[in-house]
């Protein structure tokens, strides 16, 4: 491999790792030079891989880089790409962080929406969430708070360096207009005023 | 100050001063376009040259009734006590020393910022991921243990500025007053004056209300209302004594 | 590339290409087996791939597989024009990528404009920015830096590769505008500015 690769081979290289799937030669073709010998050239790549840690394959007509069959174990394949956080996972968070500690009931409260049991749950099973303790009032509900994976993950230091509402703000990430809005139009159903009529002159 | 605006401005059409104030990001911005210019290295540039040109450049967008962002204006007033500082005669006064520090700090300041512009620009004429470079199209994924869900800081504070944005919406929405309209007013005024010729005061043809908000409304509007009927004909006016309560009747005769 | 490669060779290529980023030692190291050279390894396929099509690169301390970069007008498609970012934008991620960790308040100092709102959430969104910490002066701001995706996103093996960096730090261009300004009033005897004699009102 020490010597120097010619520009076609190359070509065919990053066009393939690049690619977001299998690529056909008519596609490949596409982006080579014309008259280049793609199936030629794609032989003398598969090849040049076939005893390496990625392997070029081709599935049907098309052509694609893949990991070397034989090194599954060591990739532990994930079954799919990582999964965003939900919303509701995402905000109670946000809110236990900017809280802590706080009740289940208080998460309820700011996020105005009950909290499916499976949602501490999950923060709690990745590490980020703790129950810490209880609020003495009446019913002894569990508080919970943030553990240090959290703040390693998140590349905190402390909580204090979570940016405060004007920082937020400033930083453009708090707009309450929408909200303001939404909420203007639910308050337009209401009876502006009451007057007159029933209460004529008369009186 | 504008003919020697002119004479430093070479003729050629690409070169004179766009009176666009939108085109620059806020006076230092301004300044820093002024003093390329000049077409001489920035460490060489010219302070006072500078300031004239730029007194110059608001004094043209004011002739032209450009609106002018106010901190345009107190750059202004700064180079203008600058420019005075800068020409005084040599000695060692306060105000010369001053001015030289004036000078200095703009002079920093300017290159400071042109520093960072070009140093921005060389930032984009890299090799960048997605343009010039490309990662895997379609990576398989490595499973890393624990870290099967992916929430970034930016995810987090993002959500919490929902909520809080949320909170705030409803302590700053507006509440809803009660308000007697002039509309109303005028409706209210035409339907009990009806005929009468008789003198009544205006506040007995108007609403009664215990709430003192709404009397306010009821006083402002029922006034308004009433002037706006007598100046159609339709009602008279009148105010026996300064202070006395107003009275109304019927235009009839 | 007849020759067989050796079998931990193969697996830091297949980490690497199987990856959904950049992977740091740490993260490589917890693939392979115990004791495996991993650095040693990684400069070995670096150097493996340096004349090919798709290049191994160091982006802070982690790694990657991307395509060359002499390789670009092959590759880029016809339809993706190349997101452009405001001047704001660019300004105010060069001020934080040269000065980090930055306030807001030493951004817009440099910049001569407040920063607006969405400048800062855009950069963070790209993932190129993050709060790092707060100063501890009165009002304790939050500080800015940039991020291991800044790196990789700008072909930047370190921040020491930012463009031009010595030479700004050498000028005296990235310390505080006040020791600048006593650095420069030290100076005052040696003629470094033209205050205007060319035009002063003593000709």
């Amino acid at each position: 491999m020490k010597d120097v690769p010619r520009q076609d081979v190359r070509m065919v290289e990053a066009l393939l790792f690049a690619a977001d799937g299998p690529l056909t030669l008519d596609a490949i073709a596409a982006h080579l030079p014309e008259q280049a010998p793609v199936r030629a050239l794609l032989e003398e790549v598969e090849t040049m891989y076939a005893a390496r840690g990625i392997n070029l394959v081709r599935r049907g007509n098309r052509w694609h880089f893949q990991t070397a069959p034989d090194l599954f174990h060591i990739l532990r394949r994930a079954d799919a790409a990582p999964r965003k956080l939900s919303r509701a996972a995402i905000e109670t968070l946000a809110v236990i962080a900017y809280h802590e500690p706080v009740t289940r009931a208080q998460v309820e409260e700011i996020r105005g929406v009950s909290l499916s049991k499976g949602t501490l749950d999950l923060l709690m099973e990745m590490g980020w969430v703790r129950p810490a303790g209880r609020r003495e009032v009446p019913g002894r509900p569990l508080l919970f708070a943030t553990t240090p994976g959290f703040l390693a993950h998140f590349n905190l230091r402390s909580r204090r360096d979570l940016p405060g509402l004007d920082e937020l703000r400033a930083a453009g990430l708090l707009d309450p207009l929408a909200d303001a809005l939404e909420a203007a139009r639910e308050e337009q159903e209401e009876p502006v005023l009451n007057f007159g009529e029933a209460s004529g002159p008369g009186d | 100050m504008n003919d020697l605006f002119r004479e430093t401005r070479p003729a050629a059409e690409e070169e004179r001063l766009d009176l666009d104030i939108e085109g620059w990001e806020g006076p230092l911005d301004l300044l820093l376009d002024l003093a390329r210019r000049q077409k001489v290295d920035l460490t060489r540039i010219s302070i006072l040259e500078l300031t004239e040109q730029y007194l110059a450049f608001i004094a043209d967008a004011r002739r032209l009734r450009l609106e002018l962002a106010a901190d345009y204006l107190v750059m202004a007033a700064w180079l203008a006590y600058l420019k005075s500082a800068l020409l005084l005669p040599k000695s060692d006064t306060d105000e010369e020393a001053e001015g030289a520090d004036m000078a200095l700090r703009l002079h920093l300041r300017l290159q400071r910022l042109e520093a960072m512009r070009t140093a921005g620009a060389a930032l984009l004429e890299r090799d960048r991921v997605g343009e010039q470079v490309f990662v895997r199209g379609a990576p398989e994924g490595l499973q890393q243990g624990s870290r099967r869900y992916d929430c970034s800081l930016y995810d987090l504070m993002r959500a919490y500025g929902y909520l809080a944005g949320r909170g705030r919406a409803v302590s700053y929405s507006i509440r809803r007053r009660p308000v007697f309209s002039l509309e109303e007013a005028i409706r209210w005024l035409e339907r009990t004056i009806g005929g009468a010729v008789d003198w009544d005061r205006l506040s007995a043809h108007l609403p009664r209300t215990g709430d003192p908000v709404f009397r306010r409304s009821v006083t402002a509007s029922g006034f308004v209302a009433a002037l706006e009927l007598a100046r159609q004909g339709r009602l008279v006016l009148r105010q026996r004594a300064y202070d006395a309560p107003l009275e109304i009747r019927a235009a009839g005769e």
